[in-house]
């Protein structure tokens, strides 16, 4: 009590210097929860990268035989389900013929439910589809690239059975498919490692495979350097899905959680901001 | 602002997205009608005009077993009267003749990849439609073969042979007991520093060598630099403690600690519970890491390896129990994190330096100059090809062009 | 002969995978197949290794003299282990136990997706600590990461573009947060790509060589 | 079946929900309750990495062709192919022996083989697609007209920004030569981009890692409590 306003001022901003992480923690959350409790959604201006994606995507003509590799789990999924469903809705709209497998032991589980909120969108309530004709699973093989690499060559010994356990020659769809180069597109989520920097380097390298990817927001920045001959497209993260949900016409998840986003981005910036100013205050007051 | 959001919710927000909704859906119902008009304007509902000009051929640079078709797309094909092209098979030229794969609208080529090499085989390509199909005449015979060299790589093998070569020679040359200069590199005197720190503080030092296998060269590369790290730890006291992720990184980290502790003089010192491995799940491992850390409260932790989304948690949680961090990992994608979250960061190649630095073993160190030849070359295609493209930009001489493309070409990756 | 085989073998795996990708002539490209296959097989028994190590380590734990609160943790594990095991093993229909509605699913959804995702979610909490800490205009180094960190921030979120909306299209922050990520920042990741490539690159042509052996554990 | 029934689900949706909470408690401080649901996360992972590889690997891959491969020997013409997989069998049985004391060294055998395997394969892709193809993006003109050959200054200037900060990046990374002189600035100039990069890719990653956030929030608040739709 005895201290002098200066003193005092300083005080503030050496405790500002220190702010408990913890103080941080709670803005956070109450900046992510209370706009949930809100139905309001924002207008996205679309980039490049997803504005390429739907593009070719769109380009794929319909009833193409398109691959979709999901090699994510359910840690990343909030960011990677939306587009999921999306690209499934896609493909719903366009009668794509779907073969879905997953490097990550968990990606085709993750598949089977973006596919399960996709066929529930009311916009495909007149979509029948029936399993081994118009898509099938093939599950998940460990072996990582290797995968990639056998499938260059053979598809029916690298998938032997699908998802279900069911024998691949029992599925028609799978007749006329043996490795790779049947395909006319590719999707891939991922989610780290194997994943898109995989199937650039196996599956469109060595194969030829066109392909688009969705990717975390954290490797996007890796894998945007890949955009162009080698990736057709790139959507990262949350704020791509939702570019993507908006562009192609099929609005989901993404987008409303994009509120959120917008508040705690705001946050993370003040606390940066007020870093700064405190850092400045108290050198001034060192260097005096 | 929460008010405010909500009267945007009562007041426009939910007519606004079903009236777009209901636009869309005009918009889909008016697309889908008028493309109806369109298929059906220029040929009537009848065939689609044939496919023309197939070839077949051997596809090249392949192990054999496949033969690629090529063609010219119906004139029909960008009208919509085309579903695609049927491939069929047979031994003969009269057939029976076996439908081998499909290739959708648009695409002009197929490899049939099931073929017997050396067995001649016809073709013909079939135009199908909603009106119809029409087929081209047979083709053949064809046959594949296996080839002994993909030419079209043979870039990536001169340059490759470059980059072994150069790595191999300054090895060979270090071996010989040549001086071979490295820079200093920042952050690795801090090594010393930080184990000097743990050891005044009497607190444990923590090492993480990232969540990979061993057969991930950055793990190989972690492994590496916790031998020098245990062998300067075997002079003093100090804890060290060594969580994996992976059951072959826990067993070569127990060696190579031994190892350490005895050419240090001090194998008594050393015991397994130093490496303890935990679990191979990511999440799993780095909520167990984060235990050890609040609980033994380590005065330094290296992270030294290949790192995914833990590396954050484990960098803060480090953070917040005010230890000294030091971090080295070659996943791009992670080193933003340790950047910011940690005092000192190799980034990406500096990891692999840090390991010949310290090793001081001569076949690190003629690969590290093996490696800045590799640079070298990337650095003088980046400006010998940037200046050719330019001047020609600038001049309008062509030959500069050739000659950029030229160099490109190398690069370039079939 | 403890490390000349295994050195051999590295060598000899290694030099077919390298061929296979110049030479596409049989046998080599069936060669790499085949391996891909093994390597999987051999990567399901790594696992195994860890998970019988970690028994071993936990039960040791749970029924070591020592009383300390940990071995009730050790015990805590262990269960878990079988809990799971048993589970999937004899309770979920054999090969179809992810199909959803298993058992098996059951507990992944209800307990290993949880555990997992939340764990995996506290990064919220830190990103927002560590930008706290560590974006501050220090030096220019630091400025530059500073700026380059609050434009992608601000430019990544809707808001963004909120905040900017008067301005001319081209200037608003989520193109200003584009063109960062374009140009600039792609400049910084080839750099470290081209580098890591070589290290790499350099590192496998040593472990293939047997020039470096220290996974074979302790020189 | 079970676990459609409305008891179960509920069920699942708590045990979920307490395990959620009970991780978000190590935010505040280190605990029992942390500590338990630490030690339940690493024995379910390892448990189902476990069964996951024998019923998607082990058997497709071993077992079943194992087991048909002998069963030729019985009954039906035999088959000798199968003998093949007694190779990578071995291996794996090898790498287990990791857990006797006296045997471990000969889990280096299947370690060699997979390091063999990934270097080799390693090798060859990071110099195509890292390297090469990185560099191949790198060389083109860094002055830039429209077709109408109007000079386009912007665009020019930013090629011209790639290029130079890939150069100076890779100087950077440059060991064999002291940072001094114009080495030294050519260097300081790299670690500027380095920075821009991580900088640029650390705000990048923030909605990343507030989107897993709000999936937890919203299985909270939504699938548990049903406080929201």
């Amino acid at each position: 009590m005895a201290e002098n306003p200066t003193e005092m001022k300083t005080g503030l901003f050496d405790r500002l210097m220190r702010i408990d992480r913890r103080v941080i923690f709670v803005f956070i959350s109450v900046a992510l929860i209370v706009p949930l409790f809100f139905n309001v959604s924002q207008r996205i201006q679309v980039s490049p990268e997803v504005q390429m994606l739907n593009d070719a995507m769109s380009k794929v003509p319909d009833g193409a035989l398109v691959l979709y590799a999901m090699d994510y789990d359910p840690p990343s999924a909030p960011e990677l389900q939306p587009m999921a469903v999306a690209a499934f809705k896609v493909a719903l709209a366009k009668k794509f013929k779907m073969v879905i497998i997953g490097l990550w032991p968990q990606g085709p589980q993750q598949a089977n439910m973006a596919f399960e909120t996709a066929t529930h969108d009311p916009l495909f309530k007149d979509v029948k589809l029936t399993y081994g004709v118009d898509y099938v699973n093939l599950g998940f093989q460990s072996g990582n690239e290797a995968v990639i690499q056998k499938m260059g060559s053979d598809i029916p010994t690298t998938f032997p059975r699908d998802y279900a356990g069911t024998p691949v020659d029992q599925l028609p769809l799978m007749k006329g498919i043996k490795n790779l180069g049947n395909f006319d597109f590719m999707v891939n989520i991922s989610a780290g490692y194997p994943g898109t920097r995989e199937w650039v380097q196996f599956g469109a390298d060595r194969f030829g495979l066109k392909m688009v990817s969705g990717s975390t927001a954290v490797q996007t920045t890796e894998m945007s350097p890949y955009v162009g001959k080698q990736l057709l497209g790139l959507m990262g993260g949350m704020r791509g899905a939702a570019e993507f949900e908006q562009v192609s016409g099929y609005p989901g998840r993404a987008i409303k959680f994009m509120v959120g986003q917008s508040v705690a981005h705001v946050i993370v910036i003040v606390f940066i901001v007020i870093g700064n100013i405190a850092y400045f205050a108290t050198r001034k007051k060192r260097g005096a | 602002m929460a008010r405010q959001q909500q009267s945007e919710k009562c007041a426009s927000h939910k007519p606004a997205r079903m009236g777009r909704a209901s636009g869309i859906l005009l918009f889909l119902m008016l697309a889908l009608s008028a493309s109806v008009v369109f298929a059906q304007a220029p040929n009537g509902g009848a065939a689609p005009r044939s496919a023309s000009d197939p070839q077949a051929a051997d596809t090249k640079g392949d192990e054999g077993g496949s033969i690629m078709l090529r063609w010219t797309l119906s004139p029909d094909d960008s009208a919509g009267q085309v579903t695609g092209y049927e491939i069929f098979r047979a031994a003969k030229p009269d057939g029976p003749f076996q439908s081998v794969g499909f290739a959708s609208r648009g695409s002009a080529r197929f490899a049939d990849g099931s073929t017997d090499d050396d067995s001649a085989y016809y073709y013909k390509i079939v135009t199908t439609g909603p009106g119809g199909s029409t087929e081209t005449a047979v083709i053949g015979p064809a046959r594949s073969t296996a080839e002994w060299f993909n030419s079209n790589r043979a870039n990536v093998l001169v340059i490759g042979l470059l980059i072994s070569g150069a790595v191999l020679y300054y090895i060979a040359s270090a071996r010989k007991g040549k001086k071979l200069f490295i820079r200093r590199i920042a952050g690795l005197e801090a090594v010393h520093d930080a184990i000097g720190r743990a050891t005044e503080m009497g607190r444990p030092i923590l090492y993480i060598p990232g969540i990979q296998d061993m057969d991930d060269v950055q793990t190989v590369a972690g492994v590496t630099i916790l031998g020098y790290v245990a062998r300067t730890i075997a002079e003093y006291d100090t804890k060290l403690e060594v969580p994996t992720s992976r059951s072959i990184v826990m067993s070569t980290a127990r060696e190579t600690i031994k190892a350490a502790f005895l050419s240090a003089g001090r194998p008594e010192k050393y015991s397994d519970d130093m490496v303890n491995y935990i679990t191979d799940e990511q999440f799993g491992y780095v909520a167990a890491v984060d235990g050890i850390m609040v609980r033994e409260k380590p005065a330094t932790c290296f992270y030294m390896g290949a790192f995914f989304a833990e590396a954050l948690i484990m960098a803060e949680t480090g953070n917040s129990i005010g230890a000294i961090q030091i971090a080295g990992t070659a996943m791009p994608a992670q080193l933003p994190f340790f950047v910011a979250a940690c005092d000192y960061t190799l980034i990406g190649e500096e990891l692999f330096a840090a390991s010949a630095y310290l090793s001081n073993e001569p076949r690190q160190l003629g690969s590290l100059k093996g490696q800045d030849v590799g640079k070298s070359i990337a650095m003088l295609a980046i400006a010998a090809g940037t200046a050719l493209f330019t001047l020609n930009q600038i001049l309008r001489v062509e030959w500069f062009a050739s000659a950029g493309q030229w160099l490109k070409n190398l690069f370039i990756v079939n | 002969m403890r490390r000349e085989i295994p050195t051999a073998i590295a060598f000899f795996v290694g030099i077919i995978c390298i061929i296979q990708f110049f030479i596409p002539h049989r046998p080599f490209g069936t060669l790499v197949d085949v391996f891909s296959d093994w390597f999987g097989i051999v990567a399901a028994f790594a696992i195994w290794l860890g998970a019988l190590n970690l028994l071993k380590v936990s039960l040791e734990r749970s029924f070591s003299k020592k009383k300390t609160h940990d071995r009730w943790y050790g015990l805590v594990v262990a269960a878990s282990f079988f809990l799971i095991f048993i589970i999937g093993m004899f309770m979920s229909g054999g090969d179809q136990f992810q199909v959803p509605g298993s058992r098996f699913d059951y507990l992944y959804v209800n307990i290993y997706t949880p555990l997992s995702s939340t764990m995996f979610a506290l990064l919220a909490f830190f990103v927002a600590s560590a930008s706290y800490r560590a974006f501050r205009a220090r030096s220019w180094e630091a400025t530059l990461l500073l700026i380059a960190a609050f434009f992608v921030m601000l430019g990544r979120a809707p808001i963004g573009d909120q905040l900017t909306g008067f301005m001319p299209e081209g200037y608003r922050l989520s193109e200003v947060a584009n063109w960062i990520m374009t140009y600039p920042q792609v400049a910084g990741q080839r750099a470290i790509m081209i580098g890591i490539a070589l290290g790499v690159a350099s590192a496998s042509l040593r472990l293939i060589l047997g020039l470096e052996r220290s996974y074979l554990g302790g020189e | 079946m079970w676990m459609e029934h409305p008891g179960w689900v509920l069920f699942g949706t708590w045990v979920a929900a307490l395990f959620t909470l009970g991780i978000a408690t190590f935010l505040y401080k280190d605990n029992p309750v942390y500590k338990f649901c630490e030690a339940v996360f690493v024995g379910i992972s390892a448990g189902y990495w476990f069964v996951s590889y024998f019923w998607q690997t082990l058997l497709p891959k071993l077992g079943y062709p194992f087991y048909a491969g002998v069963k030729t020997m019985f009954v039906g013409p035999a088959e000798w192919g199968w003998l093949v997989l007694l190779i990578p069998g071995t291996l794996g049985v090898m790498m287990l022996l990791r857990l006797v004391p006296k045997a471990g060294w000969i889990a280096r055998w299947p370690l060699a083989f997979i390091v063999g395997y990934t270097a080799g394969l390693r090798l060859i892709t990071f110099l195509q697609s890292n390297a090469m193809t990185q560099l191949q993006n790198s060389v083109q003109p860094v002055v830039r007209y429209d077709a109408s050959g109007q000079f386009l200054g912007w665009e020019s200037f930013n090629i011209l920004l790639v290029t130079v900060g890939t150069f100076a990046g890779l100087f950077y990374f440059f060991f064999s030569q002291e940072h001094k002189g114009v080495f030294g600035r050519v260097a300081r100039v790299g670690t500027w981009f380095l920075m821009i990069t991580f900088g640029a890719a650390f705000g990048y990653t923030v909605m990343g890692r507030m989107s897993l956030l709000i999936g937890r929030l919203d299985f909270l608040l939504a699938d548990w409590l049903h406080l929201i739709r």
